[in-house]
Protein backbone atom coordinates (compact mmCIF):
# COMPACT_ATOMS: atom_id res chain seq x y z
CA UNK A 1 0.00 0.00 0.00
CA UNK A 2 2.80 2.33 0.98
CA UNK A 3 4.65 1.61 -2.26
CA UNK A 4 1.51 2.31 -4.27
CA UNK A 5 0.95 5.57 -2.43
CA UNK A 6 4.52 6.60 -3.02
CA UNK A 7 4.25 5.85 -6.68
CA UNK A 8 1.05 7.86 -6.95
CA UNK A 9 2.70 10.73 -5.14
CA UNK A 10 5.74 10.66 -7.42
CA UNK A 11 3.50 10.59 -10.47
CA UNK A 12 1.60 13.63 -9.24
CA UNK A 13 4.76 15.42 -8.18
CA UNK A 14 6.38 14.81 -11.57
CA UNK A 15 3.40 16.31 -13.36
CA UNK A 16 3.35 19.33 -11.10
CA UNK A 17 7.08 19.90 -11.40
CA UNK A 18 6.91 19.53 -15.16
CA UNK A 19 4.15 22.14 -15.33
CA UNK A 20 6.02 24.46 -12.98
CA UNK A 21 9.32 24.27 -14.87
CA UNK A 22 7.52 24.67 -18.21
CA UNK A 23 5.70 27.70 -16.87
CA UNK A 24 8.92 29.33 -15.60
CA UNK A 25 10.85 28.67 -18.82
CA UNK A 26 8.00 29.77 -21.09
CA UNK A 27 7.43 32.91 -19.08
CA UNK A 28 11.14 33.81 -19.20
CA UNK A 29 11.53 32.91 -22.88
CA UNK A 30 8.43 34.79 -23.98
CA UNK A 31 9.50 37.92 -22.10
CA UNK A 32 13.08 37.73 -23.39
CA UNK A 33 11.85 37.23 -26.96
CA UNK A 34 9.32 40.07 -26.69
CA UNK A 35 11.97 42.42 -25.29
CA UNK A 36 14.45 41.47 -28.00
CA UNK A 37 11.89 41.90 -30.78
CA UNK A 38 10.82 45.31 -29.49
CA UNK A 39 14.47 46.39 -29.29
CA UNK A 40 15.02 45.13 -32.82
CA UNK A 41 11.96 46.94 -34.15
CA UNK A 42 13.04 50.16 -32.43
CA UNK A 43 16.57 49.84 -33.86
CA UNK A 44 15.13 49.20 -37.32
CA UNK A 45 12.89 52.25 -37.02
CA UNK A 46 15.81 54.41 -35.89
CA UNK A 47 17.93 53.18 -38.81
CA UNK A 48 15.07 53.86 -41.22
CA UNK A 49 14.64 57.40 -39.85
CA UNK A 50 18.39 57.98 -40.18
CA UNK A 51 18.37 56.82 -43.83
CA UNK A 52 15.28 58.88 -44.66
CA UNK A 53 16.78 61.95 -42.97
CA UNK A 54 19.96 61.58 -45.00
CA UNK A 55 17.92 61.26 -48.21
CA UNK A 56 15.82 64.28 -47.29
CA UNK A 57 19.00 66.24 -46.53
CA UNK A 58 20.45 65.31 -49.92
CA UNK A 59 17.23 66.34 -51.62
CA UNK A 60 17.20 69.72 -49.86
CA UNK A 61 20.84 70.32 -50.79
CA UNK A 62 20.21 69.34 -54.41
CA UNK A 63 17.06 71.44 -54.72
CA UNK A 64 18.59 74.54 -53.11
CA UNK A 65 21.76 74.21 -55.10
CA UNK A 66 19.83 73.84 -58.37
CA UNK A 67 17.80 76.97 -57.59
CA UNK A 68 20.89 78.92 -56.61
CA UNK A 69 22.84 77.84 -59.69
CA UNK A 70 19.94 78.66 -62.03
CA UNK A 71 19.45 82.11 -60.50
CA UNK A 72 23.15 82.80 -60.52
CA UNK A 73 23.62 81.69 -64.15
CA UNK A 74 20.73 83.89 -65.25
CA UNK A 75 22.02 86.87 -63.29
CA UNK A 76 25.60 86.58 -64.52
CA UNK A 77 24.63 86.09 -68.15
CA UNK A 78 22.31 89.10 -68.05
CA UNK A 79 25.01 91.16 -66.40
CA UNK A 80 27.66 90.15 -68.94
CA UNK A 81 25.28 90.86 -71.84
CA UNK A 82 24.43 94.29 -70.44
CA UNK A 83 28.13 94.97 -70.05
CA UNK A 84 28.85 94.03 -73.67
CA UNK A 85 25.92 96.10 -74.99
CA UNK A 86 27.18 99.07 -73.03
CA UNK A 87 30.65 98.50 -74.43
CA UNK A 88 29.34 98.28 -78.03
CA UNK A 89 27.32 101.46 -77.64
CA UNK B 1 4.13 19.05 8.48
CA UNK B 2 2.57 16.05 6.75
CA UNK B 3 4.69 13.24 5.37
CA UNK B 4 3.83 14.32 1.84
CA UNK B 5 4.88 17.91 2.48
CA UNK B 6 8.11 16.66 3.94
CA UNK B 7 8.76 14.57 0.85
CA UNK B 8 7.98 17.47 -1.45
CA UNK B 9 10.35 19.71 0.45
CA UNK B 10 13.08 17.07 0.43
CA UNK B 11 12.79 16.38 -3.30
CA UNK B 12 12.70 20.07 -4.14
CA UNK B 13 15.80 20.65 -2.07
CA UNK B 14 17.57 17.74 -3.79
CA UNK B 15 16.59 19.04 -7.23
CA UNK B 16 18.12 22.39 -6.43
CA UNK B 17 21.18 21.12 -4.57
CA UNK B 18 22.11 18.70 -7.34
CA UNK B 19 21.58 21.34 -9.99
CA UNK B 20 18.94 19.18 -11.65
CA UNK B 21 16.26 21.87 -11.58
CA UNK B 22 18.47 24.23 -13.52
CA UNK B 23 19.49 21.43 -15.91
CA UNK B 24 15.82 20.65 -16.57
CA UNK B 25 15.17 24.29 -17.40
CA UNK B 26 18.22 24.34 -19.66
CA UNK B 27 17.02 21.19 -21.40
CA UNK B 28 13.62 22.72 -22.03
CA UNK B 29 15.16 25.95 -23.34
CA UNK B 30 17.36 23.99 -25.75
CA UNK B 31 14.43 21.86 -26.92
CA UNK B 32 12.31 24.95 -27.56
CA UNK B 33 15.01 26.32 -29.82
CA UNK B 34 15.63 22.97 -31.51
CA UNK B 35 11.97 22.36 -32.35
CA UNK B 36 11.52 25.83 -33.87
CA UNK B 37 9.27 27.14 -31.10
CA UNK B 38 11.51 30.15 -30.55
CA UNK B 39 11.44 31.12 -34.22
CA UNK B 40 7.66 30.78 -34.25
CA UNK B 41 7.48 33.04 -31.22
CA UNK B 42 9.73 35.61 -32.85
CA UNK B 43 7.49 35.57 -35.92
CA UNK B 44 4.42 36.03 -33.70
CA UNK B 45 6.04 39.01 -31.98
CA UNK B 46 6.93 40.56 -35.33
CA UNK B 47 3.37 40.11 -36.51
CA UNK B 48 1.92 41.87 -33.45
CA UNK B 49 4.47 44.71 -33.71
CA UNK B 50 3.71 45.15 -37.40
CA UNK B 51 -0.02 45.11 -36.80
CA UNK B 52 -0.04 47.62 -33.94
CA UNK B 53 3.00 49.71 -34.91
CA UNK B 54 6.13 49.76 -32.72
CA UNK B 55 5.16 53.10 -31.19
CA UNK B 56 1.94 51.56 -29.83
CA UNK B 57 3.37 48.38 -28.28
CA UNK B 58 4.94 47.91 -24.86
CA UNK B 59 6.77 44.78 -23.73
CA UNK B 60 3.78 44.01 -21.50
CA UNK B 61 1.35 44.27 -24.42
CA UNK B 62 3.50 42.03 -26.53
CA UNK B 63 3.96 39.43 -23.79
CA UNK B 64 0.20 39.41 -23.17
CA UNK B 65 -0.49 39.20 -26.88
CA UNK B 66 1.75 36.25 -27.70
CA UNK B 67 1.61 34.18 -24.49
CA UNK B 68 -1.53 32.13 -25.21
CA UNK B 69 -0.35 31.15 -28.69
CA UNK B 70 3.20 30.67 -27.45
CA UNK B 71 2.05 28.21 -24.79
CA UNK B 72 -0.12 26.34 -27.25
CA UNK B 73 2.77 26.01 -29.69
CA UNK B 74 4.97 23.93 -27.34
CA UNK B 75 5.04 20.45 -28.91
CA UNK B 76 3.70 17.57 -26.82
CA UNK B 77 6.90 15.64 -27.52
CA UNK B 78 8.92 18.31 -25.71
CA UNK B 79 6.63 18.27 -22.69
CA UNK B 80 6.75 14.49 -22.67
CA UNK B 81 10.54 14.40 -22.76
CA UNK B 82 10.75 16.79 -19.82
CA UNK B 83 8.27 14.72 -17.84
CA UNK B 84 10.20 11.54 -18.54
CA UNK B 85 13.42 13.09 -17.37
CA UNK B 86 11.75 14.30 -14.16
CA UNK B 87 10.34 10.84 -13.55
CA UNK B 88 13.73 9.25 -14.09
CA UNK B 89 15.38 11.64 -11.65
CA UNK B 90 12.72 11.05 -9.01
CA UNK B 91 12.90 7.29 -9.42
CA UNK B 92 16.61 7.48 -8.83
CA UNK B 93 16.62 9.92 -5.94
CA UNK B 94 13.40 9.51 -4.01
CA UNK B 95 14.46 6.66 -1.77
CA UNK C 1 4.48 51.83 -51.27
CA UNK C 2 7.19 50.35 -49.05
CA UNK C 3 7.39 51.13 -45.36
CA UNK C 4 10.54 53.14 -45.96
CA UNK C 5 8.93 55.18 -48.76
CA UNK C 6 5.98 55.87 -46.47
CA UNK C 7 8.29 57.13 -43.76
CA UNK C 8 10.20 59.26 -46.25
CA UNK C 9 6.93 60.80 -47.45
CA UNK C 10 5.77 61.40 -43.88
CA UNK C 11 9.04 63.12 -42.96
CA UNK C 12 8.87 65.29 -46.06
CA UNK C 13 5.27 66.25 -45.34
CA UNK C 14 6.00 67.16 -41.74
CA UNK C 15 8.97 69.32 -42.76
CA UNK C 16 6.86 71.14 -45.33
CA UNK C 17 3.76 71.53 -43.15
CA UNK C 18 5.69 73.06 -40.30
CA UNK C 19 7.69 75.36 -42.54
CA UNK C 20 10.91 73.66 -41.53
CA UNK C 21 11.86 72.64 -45.07
CA UNK C 22 11.83 76.26 -46.18
CA UNK C 23 13.78 77.31 -43.08
CA UNK C 24 16.36 74.61 -43.82
CA UNK C 25 16.75 75.87 -47.37
CA UNK C 26 17.20 79.41 -46.05
CA UNK C 27 19.82 78.18 -43.60
CA UNK C 28 21.59 76.35 -46.41
CA UNK C 29 21.58 79.43 -48.66
CA UNK C 30 23.11 81.48 -45.85
CA UNK C 31 25.74 78.80 -45.21
CA UNK C 32 26.61 78.62 -48.92
CA UNK C 33 27.30 82.34 -48.93
CA UNK C 34 29.18 82.21 -45.64
CA UNK C 35 31.51 79.39 -46.72
CA UNK C 36 32.37 81.05 -50.02
CA UNK C 37 30.51 78.53 -52.20
CA UNK C 38 28.56 81.29 -53.96
CA UNK C 39 31.69 83.24 -54.84
CA UNK C 40 33.45 80.12 -56.09
CA UNK C 41 30.47 79.30 -58.27
CA UNK C 42 30.23 82.82 -59.65
CA UNK C 43 33.88 82.61 -60.65
CA UNK C 44 33.17 79.27 -62.32
CA UNK C 45 30.28 80.75 -64.30
CA UNK C 46 32.47 83.60 -65.48
CA UNK C 47 35.17 81.15 -66.49
CA UNK C 48 32.72 79.11 -68.58
CA UNK C 49 31.39 82.26 -70.28
CA UNK C 50 34.90 83.42 -71.01
CA UNK C 51 35.90 80.04 -72.37
CA UNK C 52 32.92 79.51 -74.65
CA UNK C 53 32.20 83.13 -75.54
CA UNK C 54 29.08 84.94 -74.33
CA UNK C 55 27.33 84.52 -77.69
CA UNK C 56 27.59 80.71 -77.44
CA UNK C 57 26.27 80.24 -73.90
CA UNK C 58 22.66 79.86 -72.74
CA UNK C 59 21.46 79.77 -69.14
CA UNK C 60 20.89 76.01 -69.55
CA UNK C 61 24.45 75.48 -70.78
CA UNK C 62 25.83 77.42 -67.90
CA UNK C 63 23.74 75.52 -65.36
CA UNK C 64 24.76 72.18 -66.89
CA UNK C 65 28.39 73.28 -66.97
CA UNK C 66 28.75 74.35 -63.36
CA UNK C 67 26.32 72.06 -61.53
CA UNK C 68 28.64 69.04 -61.05
CA UNK C 69 31.38 71.24 -59.63
CA UNK C 70 28.83 73.17 -57.57
CA UNK C 71 27.61 69.94 -56.07
CA UNK C 72 31.12 68.82 -55.21
CA UNK C 73 31.92 72.18 -53.67
CA UNK C 74 29.18 72.05 -51.02
CA UNK C 75 31.23 71.47 -47.85
CA UNK C 76 30.56 68.28 -45.90
CA UNK C 77 30.35 70.35 -42.72
CA UNK C 78 27.37 72.25 -44.18
CA UNK C 79 25.59 69.03 -45.16
CA UNK C 80 26.34 67.61 -41.73
CA UNK C 81 24.87 70.62 -39.98
CA UNK C 82 21.76 70.40 -42.10
CA UNK C 83 21.36 66.70 -41.36
CA UNK C 84 21.76 67.32 -37.65
CA UNK C 85 19.08 69.96 -37.78
CA UNK C 86 16.72 67.57 -39.62
CA UNK C 87 17.38 64.88 -37.00
CA UNK C 88 16.79 67.29 -34.14
CA UNK C 89 13.54 68.44 -35.74
CA UNK C 90 12.33 64.88 -36.19
CA UNK C 91 13.31 63.93 -32.65
CA UNK C 92 11.34 66.88 -31.36
CA UNK C 93 8.28 66.19 -33.48
CA UNK C 94 8.17 62.40 -33.50
CA UNK C 95 4.87 60.84 -32.59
Amino acid sequence: EEARQKEAFLEQFSGELCAKISDEVLRESIRATAEAEIRLALDEKAACIARCSAEECESIVEETMAEEVAAMAQEILEYELRRIHKFIK
Amino acid sequence: MSKESQMRAAINQKLIEMGERERLKELLRAKLIECGWRDQLKALCKEVIKEKGIENVTVEDLVAGVTPKGRALVPDSVKKELLQRIRAFLAQHST
